[in-house]
């Protein structure tokens, strides 16, 4: 997966038609193989991108910063950072008109070791969902298959799990990378801040951190698009595809199969509801 | 330390003036502070903040913290807090207005809201020792005439002869006597302060500092002679979280007391 | 400084760790979940010593944990009551290996913080009565650059006991300083004293190790351009694919703000001091709604301004000593190394 | 009843560690204003009795529960949470509670999963005039969480 020439190509007409201000796609590191999200503004920068399968982070993260505010950006989107930024649109985030999206029909990404990636291998939608030119040819949607470490856990005890969890929330060091590395946490205000929450409070401890961590996973329910932002961005490498698997596991067995950001307009699991959706757990 | 609040007075629709003792007498012997310097006023539960203390050392048994809602902290402090509830006191800390360099000097103060608090406690400290020092002036504005704080101070000082008492609001109000206009504007044109000897010490909202330190230029003061004491956001006031760092400067140990010309050299980032 | 040298091989080695976890409380490298962060430990089985590079968590946990009770407090109908906190976990008299010498320096820069002024004293306590053994590094990785900084890595001070691996198994054990030399006396089983050559060995290795740097920097140079640079334009640029996640001065061995915060059920309380970074957007946002620090490139020139001017200038150390632990956490991989320099090149207009 | 608050605050549930043998749970019970209020109100009205181990909150309606009241409650003091809301088609604001029951599936489930008993976070609909029904959905959870005994007691903290 090889899109380099085809990327400078369009980044390059765009500037040259003054269609956009900023272009956000990857650049080589310099110092490893890895890549560095890049925001291009002028046009004799555009050699700089490239795009492999080492281009992993989600580059709609940034959409949510005041650089790219009100103004008309250009950006490169695989399969799953499409639907983030199919539910940013649709949370009205961003403003379609001011976009324009590279889409890519994704093979798949490669993690630190260069094995393809495991949210890769369980994706459900390789190509870009949203787009306005699309690269590569598109291989269609997948089925839905529940991950291999939710079903393992699953089949555990519940004290297990609890020893489980319990350690990953006591390595758990409260940076916050996981919220801020996330498109879709795009509030001003986050609610496990300690300076803008009134119920958080800011102490590194493991409650804080089951708390925390609990009640962002919520929050993305129904929403999140596995991209692994959060995963890639935390320093004590936490597991933290876990909660938000259960979760989409769990909406999606439950909810009419519902998948976050697949169609344009759906606004996600929380927002709807269905007379016949199970009413057994409650008294 | 703890302390017990002895008094509450609203000052304005959002600021109070906490009255504070300390709950062991022998503290009350020890604590010793000197204008400018602050304190950091915990209520525990909720958090620490940052106040100066708002009276002068020359006043013995009590220390007054002027508190403004803004945040979530001062919020629960208004909210939860009555007269007789405990609070805890660390302090005091940073430095203090250089009353050596004052000595002999006329002082202007020119204070802005809430502004007025780290000014108060000099003042009370120069009312008090009043031979020390040459014309006394002071100028105070608010946005409306609620918000002038230490309302029965200000008559208090008003009436008081040896000093020079100016008061502003920024819009005119039906039942307003005194000036109107903002700060720097009376500054110019009502109190056409003498360059010569004078010790300008201000303190308010960051946009009204910036254009009073603009006039007072105008005017024909030098840096050093005009004082300020700079408002960072604090946690530990011992010189380690490294919250208050402007440049190498720590704001909670070097300040927050700061001459203009000491400004002037700092990285701007206030 | 008269060194005490001793040497073994890598058995002995191994002994001389498995007799130092059994006679000592021991913090060791432990790996989870493919990160190693330091943890007390039991055997020599469930720890590393000699840990690969990128260690991720660095050892200034253990001396500033990321979450420490500051007080406790009980308020009742008679009044408000303060108590210190229960015993502190980690004052008593420990030993820490596996150390880097990078994380050791950090240690170092950090006592001149910690040491002006007001002493904390729970600070002082830990390092105190901690032993640090540090094996050097044989290989330098990507983003190492601590032998280009204002410290000398070969004799470095900072660890107690530095641990050299010298090839063929051989060993050398260098008291650094006074406690190590008295801790090396008192547990020198296995161990004897280095011969003549020792020295000539341990100064190979070191050169074979300095010769695998790929980062390299003048650092006076870095240092005095960098004064002057305060308004460069080139931090807006550098800093324009950050995602502000903090995760940089979380592992960072030598960031050191703290948050204080209360946790409080009905009347009984905790104060907390817990880690915080400067890059956060409520770092220094005031109550009034004033911010100094309101835009990224401003936090980032705070940053790596604090990291290589403002530090220097107060207390006479760098702040970062070149471990490249930011860059390897980094989300979007941007290096502290290519900012400064960028930042230093690049012209003003 | 509350031994050891603050060891509470920095911790996590550790079962199977016995309960003080005068341990009492304490729920925290989440009602809608326009239903489950109104029936512990009629509850209390009628003299019908019931555990006093729940702390109610009012709330305008089962959807203005945000899962992290629930996360919250249990971080700190609850040893179970009870949200109840408006039957199904009765709600003041004609659907909040279809949106609130999808929450609390994927709340309980999430729990669940990280190793906290079905159990400790329960959910029921009450109408204003099933005063008796309240009484026994109360009775019934503070049995539940009674035997699975206090959410606390794990000392190992931070270091």
């Amino acid at each position: 997966m090889d899109y380099t020439k085809q990327i400078k190509e369009i980044a390059g007409k765009l500037f040259s038609e003054e269609k956009i201000d900023v272009f956000i796609g990857y650049r080589n590191s310099g110092f490893d193989e890895n890549q560095v999200p890049v925001l291009i503004h002028h046009y004799q920068d555009v050699d700089q991108l490239v795009f492999t399968e080492k281009s992993v982070f989600n580059l709609t993260n940034y959409l949510k910063y005041e650089h790219t505010r009100n103004k008309r950006v250009g950006l490169v989107v695989k399969g799953c950072d499409s639907r983030a930024l199919n539910l940013m649109l649709t949370e009205n985030q961003v403003k379609r008109e001011n976009l324009y999206i590279v889409g890519i029909a994704c093979e798949g990404v490669v993690d630190e070791a260069g094995q393809k990636a495991q949210n890769c291998l369980e994706c459900v939608m390789p190509d870009s969902v949203v787009f306005d030119e699309m690269l590569g040819t598109p291989s269609g949607k997948r089925e839905y298959q529940v991950n291999a470490d939710i079903r393992e856990l699953d089949g555990k005890e519940l004290t297990e799990r609890l020893t489980y969890f319990e350690e990953v929330f006591e390595n758990c060091i409260r940076c916050n990378a996981c919220r801020h590395s996330c498109p879709l946490c795009y509030c001003d205000k986050c609610c496990i801040d300690q300076e803008t929450s009134t119920l958080y409070h800011g102490a590194n401890t493991t409650s804080s951190a089951f708390h925390a961590l609990m009640t962002w996973s919520l929050h993305l329910a129904g929403r999140c698009v596995d991209c692994r932002n959060c995963e890639k961005a935390c320093p004590s490498h936490l597991p933290l595809h876990l909660l938000h698997k259960q979760n989409e596991k769990v909406v999606y067995e439950n909810f009419q199969e519902h998948q976050a950001g697949m169609i344009e307009g759906d606004r996600g699991a929380f927002y709807k509801y269905s007379m016949s959706d199970p009413d057994d757990f409650i008294m | 330390m703890i302390c017990t609040i002895d008094k509450i007075i609203q000052e304005t629709p959002d600021i109070r003036t906490y009255r504070l003792k300390f709950r062991e007498e022998s503290l009350t012997e020890q604590f010793n502070w000197m204008p400018g310097q602050f304190v950091e006023f915990s209520l525990l539960g909720s958090g620490e903040c940052t106040f100066c203390i708002a009276s002068s050392a020359t006043r013995k048994g009590a220390f007054d913290c002027s508190i403004k809602r803004a945040g979530i902290v001062t919020a629960d402090i208004h909210r939860d807090l009555d007269e007789g509830d405990e609070v805890g006191i660390r302090g005091p800390y940073g430095n203090w207005f250089p009353l050596k360099d004052l000595k002999g000097k006329n002082l202007l103060f020119v204070g802005g809201g809430i502004g007025l608090a780290p000014l108060r406690s000099l003042i009370q400290y120069a009312i008090d020792n009043r031979s020390d020092y040459a014309d006394f002036t002071i100028l105070y504005g608010a946005r409306t005439s609620a918000d002038l704080c230490y309302k029965e101070e200000l008559e208090e000082w008003k009436n008081n002869e040896s000093l020079q008492m100016i008061l502003t609001i920024d819009k005119p109000e039906d039942t307003w006597k005194e000036h109107v206009g903002v700060v720097p504007k009376i500054l110019e044109e009502v109190v056409k302060p003498k360059v010569e000897n004078t010790k300008v010490i201000t303190c308010g909202p960051p946009i009204m500092i910036k254009y009073t330190l603009m006039s007072l230029d105008k005017l024909g003061f030098a840096p050093k002679d005009v004082i300020t004491t700079l408002e960072m956001k604090m946690q530990c006031g011992l010189g380690k979280c490294g919250r208050c760092n402007i440049g190498s400067t720590y704001v909670c140990k070097d300040g927050p007391v700061f001459t203009y010309e000491e400004l002037n050299t700092l990285p701007d980032e206030f | 400084m008269n060194l005490t040298t001793y040497s073994t091989d890598s058995a002995g080695l191994q002994a001389f760790y498995e007799a130092i976890i059994n006679a000592h409380e021991t913090y060791a490298p432990v790996e989870k979940f493919g990160k190693y962060d330091f943890k007390k430990v039991d055997s020599l089985a469930g720890c590393d010593p000699d840990s690969p590079i990128p260690q991720t968590m660095s050892v200034k946990s253990l001396f500033f944990p990321k979450s420490a009770k500051v007080m406790k407090y009980t308020a009742t109908s008679e009044g408000t009551e303060l108590s210190d906190t229960t015993e502190d976990p980690l004052a008593g008299k420990r030993v820490v290996l596996g150390v880097k010498h990078c994380d050791a320096r950090g240690l170092q820069v950090l006592d001149a913080v910690y040491k002006w002024d007001y002493i904390d004293t729970d600070y002082e306590k830990r390092r105190e009565n901690t032993i640090l053994i540090s094996p050097r590094c044989d290989q330098a990785v990507t983003h190492c650059f601590c032998t280009s900084l204002d410290y000398d890595v070969e004799n470095l001070d900072a660890m107690d006991v530095a641990v050299i691996h010298v090839g063929d198994g051989k060993v050398y054990l260098q008291a650094r300083t006074e406690k190590g030399k008295n801790f090396l006396k008192e547990n020198n089983k296995g161990l004897s004293a280095a011969n003549g050559a020792a020295k000539e060995e341990m100064k190979k290795q070191y050169d074979k190790f300095a010769g695998s740097f790929r980062l390299s920097m003048d650092y006076k140079e870095i240092n005095e351009k960098m004064q002057d640079k305060f308004d460069s334009p080139a931090f807006e640029e550098v800093s324009s694919n950050c995602v502000s996640c903090n995760t940089c001065a979380f592992v960072c061995p030598t960031c050191h703000c703290f948050k204080i915060s209360d946790e409080k059920i009905r009347d009984k309380g905790v104060r907390y001091k817990s880690y915080d970074s400067c890059n956060n957007v409520y770092f220094t946002l005031m109550a009034g709604g004033h911010n100094p620090r309101p835009v990224k490139y401003r936090r980032w020139r705070q940053r790596s301004m604090h990291k290589f001017v403002y530090y220097k200038e107060r207390f006479g150390v760098n702040l970062c000593i070149g471990c490249g632990k930011c860059t390897i956490s980094c989300p979007v991989n941007i290096s502290i190394f290519e900012v400064v320099n960028k930042v230093v090149n690049t012209m003003q207009e | 009843m509350e031994t050891e608050v603050i060891e509470k605050i920095v911790s996590i549930e550790k079962p199977h560690l016995e309960a003080p043998p005068d341990w009492q749970p304490v729920i925290m019970g989440i009602l809608c204003n326009w239903c489950s209020y109104a029936g512990s109100d009629l509850t209390g009205t009628s003299r019908i009795q019931y555990p006093p181990n729940i702390r109610i909150i009012r709330i305008p309606c089962s959807s203005r529960v945000d899962p992290w009241f629930i996360i919250k409650s249990l971080q700190t003091t609850a040893d179970g949470v009870l949200v109840s809301g408006c039957h199904p088609g009765d709600c003041h604001y004609i659907s909040g509670n279809y949106y609130a029951r999808r929450r609390f599936l994927v709340t309980k489930k999430l729990l669940n999963f990280v190793g906290y008993h079905e159990d400790r976070v329960q959910f029921s609909w009450v109408s204003a005039a099933e005063g008796q029904k309240f009484a026994n959905v109360v009775a019934k959870v503070t049995e539940d969480i009674k035997k699975l005994g206090p959410l606390r007691l794990y000392k190992k903290e931070n270091s």
